[in-house]
């Protein structure tokens, strides 16, 4: 089971949970389980959203693997100047 | 109203054109003449980066209308190369990469030029004085002072 | 919008007077060409003095200095003789801008243009120069504190254009300065613009004392209580003080987009001193 | 031209670290290369947009009636051109973009939201006639109150730009609409606890006005529109496939029926992400039939293109007598403009980046007000709440008695900090630009009387994303390197450096371009600083392609399997003994036979580039302040910087040394000045004081090279970060030279003077 953790309004959405255990192998099917458990949360997943794997940042990849004890931050997206 | 009919010398070569005695001198060079390498950057004077030659004196060419270049000679940046070797600045420019983006570049060459033409032994102060009506926003100026002042090096044979 | 470029007074005058549009004088342009892009104007007439030699020459008469009012920042820099008897007119002209500005911009212009800020009046009114006009009824002088009424206005009459300015010979022991505070080191119109014009004797007694300052009224202004403070002085630390208070009593400042008010009567107090110290040091070396 | 080794080792590369001339160098030393306004075509018109003369109005109508009557004008849109779009996000810079505003943005609807909001754009066959139209065209208005700053938006009873807009990020939604679009907010550990265990808490207020990028080359565009609904569009901008994304959605076309090509660009820093011109240009085109060239004036750029926002902040940290920062919190404020989308999120998330922090809490709030809509410019979001950050830093290091490089290297975030935005932090360098700091020459040397001496560290995250590259071989063995990322700072040379690495091949011998949006896949803009991490990375995979196809080649030719082939030093050969004896074959060996062996050869890569790495920079700097006028003045300055691995470190070196000088403008001088009726009064550089060359020493540099352990040569995006830092530094070092802490940019000489006479402080002597 990866630990998914929220930061800033995701935790709000998330229903004021820290983190969560989900049990997904891909970022596809991660987001897809937290969208299931949170309804709040899946509109703002499908917006697109970064997620932090194990400190390596993946934005827009679906199909980035994801270990059975991955540490997983959700987070904005990110872009720049 | 009839255009002005303008003979002057850009770049050692008769020319003559016709504009419209509102248009600047940068306006004719870009917009009748096709020389795009001076770049407008403000078109007030502010920039630099329409810097020309007029007469061995550097100007803003957004500052002159093109009726007043009337048997004048006017040096651009598509003169600055001779054939195909190209100018000791220009070669430094690219050596020290004192460009970034590159489009304050050909004015800068144009009076960096001006510069060593009248003091081939600037100190830095002089070069960054001198320079002070050209802006370039990447480069924070480094390399392009010390380009300056390697090409005046150069140029005076060290 | 017609362009003109006389080869003579005469003729710009002519040009000037002659019934038709009100012309626009053209001298480096580096104001007027903004102001055309902008819209700001659209003269249906403009008349380029540049072509006229009595506008663009640097002549000696009688002792007097003659500078063309198209003569520009860069040829009055490299003028040695301009800059050993007006050294602070000549730095304010040098102050104008950038190199490639220098190249064009001209002490008429930047008198002509009527900003209070601009750089060389101050320095010019400090040196008690005088402006030769011509106008359709031939060729008059005027100080160079009366040709600006206002900002952007001018006191000339219809058809009337400045061809030079003359700057008489210094007496022994005087000498100007010029300085201007801008938040840049290039680039920037005065937030305040101070010239200092004095005369020392042998026993380094001031004794005339002209202080000039620009951007803190809508004119460039002649503080006469500022000279008269330094007057049968050693431009002492005391003296200072008193041309400081007359400076700041003399500074009718607005707030805008350059500065504060308050911030200008300050500083005119703080470049006023250092302008007078520049001036008595040079005074005093040309004893 | 000979390729120099420069100061940066290049260890185990023949390639990486060198400083060759750049590929496009000497078209931009001739006046050659074309930027956005060098393009003229046949029968080009020339377009200009009528603007909005007030902050806030209501547009009751729009009569073009006379200016169309004009001859020689051959089209005029307003808003009644462009279909409404509904709310849709998606990303453009480092904002989610929204369609609906988007098409505001470009084209007033109901309301213009700033002075400069576009509400008309003409056609006509000279400049002067378009500008004559332009005063035809008759607008009537309802002029509205308006708001620019961050305190009258959120007052009770404020003017509304937005009448619908609800507050985001609040539970329960508030009932009544407000201009803060949104609220968030980025938490962990318990901040009372945590302030509860520091010795000293310090709490400040601070403000940064809105700064422009100030590139050099106003926005431009050519659009060309044929009858069959195809369409071309050149123009000045960091991402051609983003700009016809935006541009067909606002158009109603197909993406494949615009080519978009990218010309020189004249510096963007993250100005030139979004649409201004081309909609109107392609509107325009297709009206009338004839292509159309728009450019903006200097004063255009300023009055109406994005800056990056204005923002207020309240930071609050806690340290211990020994210097562990137990704590620290954060509210901040950013204007985002006249529609919702400011960098207050990264700037929330970049706050507290360069600590590790048990107990941190930073909200934000996302103000819109009658501005321009903010743009992305360098690392957005961050400078603004790292300058307040900093600062408090520096004070608390002082309170302790601490240096304050060691309170910084004492909580610097390193690898596994958990970072204050959520996630745990890789192998960065923050430690060993510290570290280098403390070491550098600069931070030890005697200070002269007056002086002060300020240092700041900053940090972004850098991105990768969307990037394709191709690489076509010539029959010579030469290689044409087509890229997607428009090269702003000298990338192209990055791009041939990686990929004369990977393959092995001299690096004159690959001649790079920006191919069109017709010639490579989606590939997202040139911003974020990823452009030579992420096409990097592209181009790398493209060499990894290309070797395939070459040891295929080999293997044919020696007639043994593929797996035998191995490829080295630029060339094929038999994988050890077993392979068989065979001479190598080399690249151009190799391309000559490349029609019998099977065909042209062609190295692609189509990648999503993940991980990129964050970079941390620290700045030293010293000042000197006229007493008398106010004025600051840099004496000395020096960016210390991980770029992983610097791939051209003269460019590099630029990156560092021209942000730096960007954040010296911010810290010292530049702002917007507006007048009671929400007009601005310094739209241009006259007035809007970028430092000039004279205004600034040399900026020394160190390159420190942690290497990101997701690209095969470490690098890490540069661009950015160098920004971040400067602020901070400049009013740590006011502080040590004055004893006054400025926590409202800019330090403007003005603003000195008025603190100094505040302060009491005699007037020194000359």
């Amino acid at each position: 089971m990866a630990r998914v953790h929220f930061t800033g309004n995701f935790r709000q959405l998330a229903g004021g949970d820290e983190e969560v255990s989900i049990d997904a192998s891909t970022v596809r099917e991660l987001l897809l389980k937290l969208g299931e458990h949170y309804p709040s949360l899946a509109p703002h997943l499908d917006e697109g959203v970064a997620l932090a794997i194990d400190g390596v940042i993946h934005q827009d990849a679906l199909f980035s693997r994801i270990e059975p004890h991955s540490d997983v931050h959700l987070m904005p997206k990110i872009a720049g100047g | 109203m009839a255009r002005a009919h303008v003979i002057t010398t850009v770049n050692g070569d008769p020319v003559e054109f016709l504009c419209d005695t509102e248009q600047t001198l940068l306006d004719v060079l870009r917009d009748e003449l096709h020389l795009t390498g001076s770049k407008e950057g403000c078109a007030s004077g502010d920039c630099g980066a329409c810097s020309v030659i007029v007469d061995g004196r550097l100007v803003c060419a957004c500052l002159m209308l093109g009726v007043e270049a009337q048997g004048h000679s006017i040096e651009t940046i598509e003169g600055m190369a001779g054939g195909d070797r190209l100018h000791p600045l220009q070669t430094k420019f690219l050596e020290h990469a004192a460009l970034q983006c590159g489009v304050c570049t050909p004015g800068f060459l144009v009076a960096a030029k001006s510069l060593l033409e009248r003091n081939p032994d600037p100190t830095e102060t002089e070069v960054r004085y001198w320079l002070a009506g050209n802006l370039c926003r990447c480069t924070g100026y480094d390399k392009i002072v010390r380009a300056v002042l390697d090409a005046a090096q150069e140029m005076r044979g060290g | 919008m017609q362009y003109e470029a006389p080869e003579s007074v005469e003729a710009a005058v002519r040009l000037l007077s002659g019934g038709g549009p009100r012309g626009r004088v053209l001298a480096g342009g580096t104001d007027l060409l903004v102001q055309l892009r902008a819209g700001v104007i659209t003269p249906q007439l403009v008349v380029d003095i540049k072509r006229i030699r009595e506008s663009r020459e640097i002549r000696e008469e009688d002792g007097m200095l003659v500078v063309g009012a198209a003569v520009t920042g860069a040829e009055l820099g490299e003028h040695a003789r301009a800059k050993s008897m007006w050294p602070g007119v000549v730095e304010s002209a040098e102050l104008i801008g950038s190199t490639q500005i220098q190249g064009r911009a001209s002490l008429g212009g930047n008198l002509c243009n009527a900003s209070p800020a601009a750089d060389t009046v101050p320095a010019l009114v400090a040196a008690a120069a005088e402006c030769r006009v011509a106008g359709p009824n031939g060729m008059r002088r005027v100080p160079v504190e009366d040709v600006c009424t206002g900002p952007g206005q001018l006191s000339l009459g219809d058809g009337e254009f400045i061809v030079a300015f003359e700057l008489a010979a210094p007496p022994p022991g005087s000498a100007d300065a010029y300085l201007r505070f801008i938040p840049r080191t290039e680039m920037d119109i005065a937030v305040v613009g101070a010239g200092v014009n004095l005369s020392l004797d042998e026993s380094g007694r001031c004794t005339a004392a002209r202080v000039a300052l620009g951007a803190v009224a809508p004119t460039v202004i002649l503080a006469e209580e500022a000279g008269a403070a330094l007057v049968g002085t050693e431009c002492d630390d005391s003296a200072m003080e008193a041309m400081v208070a007359a400076v700041r009593a003399a500074c009718r400042p607005i707030d805008d987009k350059r500065g504060t008010a308050e911030y200008r009567t300050k500083v005119a107090g703080v470049l006023a001193t250092r302008a007078a110290r520049i001036a008595a040091t040079r005074a005093r070396e040309a004893r | 031209m000979a390729a120099q080794n420069g100061g940066t080792t290049n260890g185990g590369t023949r390639w990486i670290g060198t400083r060759p001339v750049r590929p496009d160098g000497v078209d931009k030393v001739t006046g050659r290369a074309r930027f956005g306004a060098d393009l003229h075509l046949p029968n080009m018109l020339v377009g200009k947009v009528l603007r909005s003369p007030h902050a806030h109005a209501r547009i009751r109508s729009i009569d073009t009636s006379a200016a169309l009557a004009l001859p020689g004008v051959k089209a005029i849109v307003t808003r009644d051109d462009f279909d409404d779009l509904p709310s849709e996000f998606v990303p453009a810079g480092e904002m989610l973009i929204n369609y609906r505003d988007v098409v505001r943005n470009v084209m007033a609807r109901e309301k213009a939201l700033f002075e400069g909001h576009p509400l008309a754009a003409v056609a006509a066959t000279s400049e002067k006639v378009a500008k004559e139209a332009l005063d035809l065209i008759r607008v009537d208005y309802e002029v509205l109150p308006h708001v620019l700053d961050i305190d009258e938006a959120i007052a009770p009873d404020a003017p509304l730009l937005h009448e619908d807009m609800i507050t985001a990020g609040v539970e329960p939604p508030p009932s009544a609409p407000s201009n803060v679009a949104k609220v968030v907010e980025f938490a962990h550990g318990d901040v009372e606890a945590g302030f509860a265990e520091a010795d000293v808490v310090v709490e400040r207020e601070f403000s940064t006005q809105p700064v422009h990028q100030g590139y050099i080359e106003p926005h431009s565009c050519v659009a060309s529109f044929a009858e069959d609904g195809q369409a071309e569009l050149w123009c000045t901008t960091q991402g051609h496939f983003v700009v016809r994304g935006h541009c067909a959605k606002l158009l109603g076309m197909e993406v494949s029926k615009l080519r978009v090509t990218a010309s020189e660009i004249g510096g963007g820093f993250g100005g030139k992400t979004v649409v201004y011109l081309e909609p109107l240009a392609l509107a325009l085109s297709r009206k009338s039939g004839h292509p159309v060239k728009m450019t903006m004036s200097r004063e255009e750029v300023f009055r109406a293109s994005g800056p990056a926002p204005g923002t207020w902040a309240r930071v609050r940290v806690g340290v211990t007598k020994d210097g562990r920062i137990t704590a620290g919190e954060a509210e901040l404020k950013y204007q985002a403009g006249a529609f919702q989308g400011s960098p207050v999120q990264p700037g929330c998330m970049c706050a507290f980046a360069p600590y590790d922090l048990e107990h941190v809490k930073v909200t934000g709030y996302d103000v819109v007000v009658n501005r321009p809509k903010v743009a992305a410019y360098r690392a957005p979001g961050a400078p603004q709440s790292e300058y307040a950050v900093e600062s408090i830093i520096d004070e608390l290091a002082k309170r302790i008695g601490m240096d304050p490089v060691e309170l910084r290297l004492k909580n610097a975030a390193r690898e596994g900090t958990r970072a204050a935005y959520g996630p745990t932090f890789g192998p960065i360098g923050l430690v060993e630009t510290l570290e280098a700091a403390r070491s550098h020459e600069h931070y030890r040397a005697p200070l002269a009387p007056g002086r002060g001496r300020g240092v700041a560290s900053g940090f972004w995250f850098n991105i990768g994303g969307e990037t394709c590259a191709t690489l076509n071989l010539g029959e010579d063995g030469t290689i044409a390197l087509v890229a997607g990322t428009p090269d702003i700072g000298g990338s192209r040379a990055a791009l041939c450096l990686q990929t004369a690495e990977a393959l092995g091949v001299d690096v004159e011998k690959i001649r790079p371009l920006i191919g069109d949006t017709s010639t490579l896949g989606y590939t997202f803009l040139t911003g974020g600083s990823r452009t030579a991490f992420a096409s990097g990375l592209a181009v790398i995979e493209a060499s990894k392609d290309m070797i395939g196809q070459l040891c295929e080649r080999a293997a044919k030719i020696w007639n043994i399997p593929v797996d035998a082939v191995e490829w080295a030093d630029g060339e094929a050969r038999p994988a050890g003994a077993n392979a068989g004896e065979f001479d190598p074959l080399t690249l151009a060996d190799l391309a000559g036979v490349a029609g019998k062996t099977g065909g042209p050869i062609v190295g692609r890569a189509q990648i999503n580039a993940q991980g990129a790495g964050p970079s941390f920079g620290t700045h030293l700097v010293d000042v000197d302040v006229d007493r008398e006028t106010g004025r600051v003045t840099i004496e000395r300055y020096t960016v210390i910087q991980d770029a992983g691995k610097a791939v051209h470190p003269s460019y590099v070196e630029g990156q560092l040394q021209g942000g730096a000088v960007q954040g010296i403008g911010w810290a010292l001088n530049e702002e917007y000045v507006y007048d009671e009726y929400g007009r601005l009064q310094n739209p241009g550089f006259l007035d809007y004081r970028i430092p000039v060359c004279s205004d600034v020493p040399m900026i020394d540099t160190v390159i420190v090279e942690v290497a990101n352990p997701t690209h095969p040569y470490g690098v890490r995006g540069v661009g950015e970060t160098p920004i971040v830092p400067p602020m901070a530094a400049i009013a740590n070092a006011v502080e040590g030279a004055l004893g006054i802490r400025f926590t409202d940019l800019p330090m403007s000489p003005p603003r000195v003077l008025k603190a100094l006479e505040e302060a009491h402080i005699p007037e020194a002597a000359d």
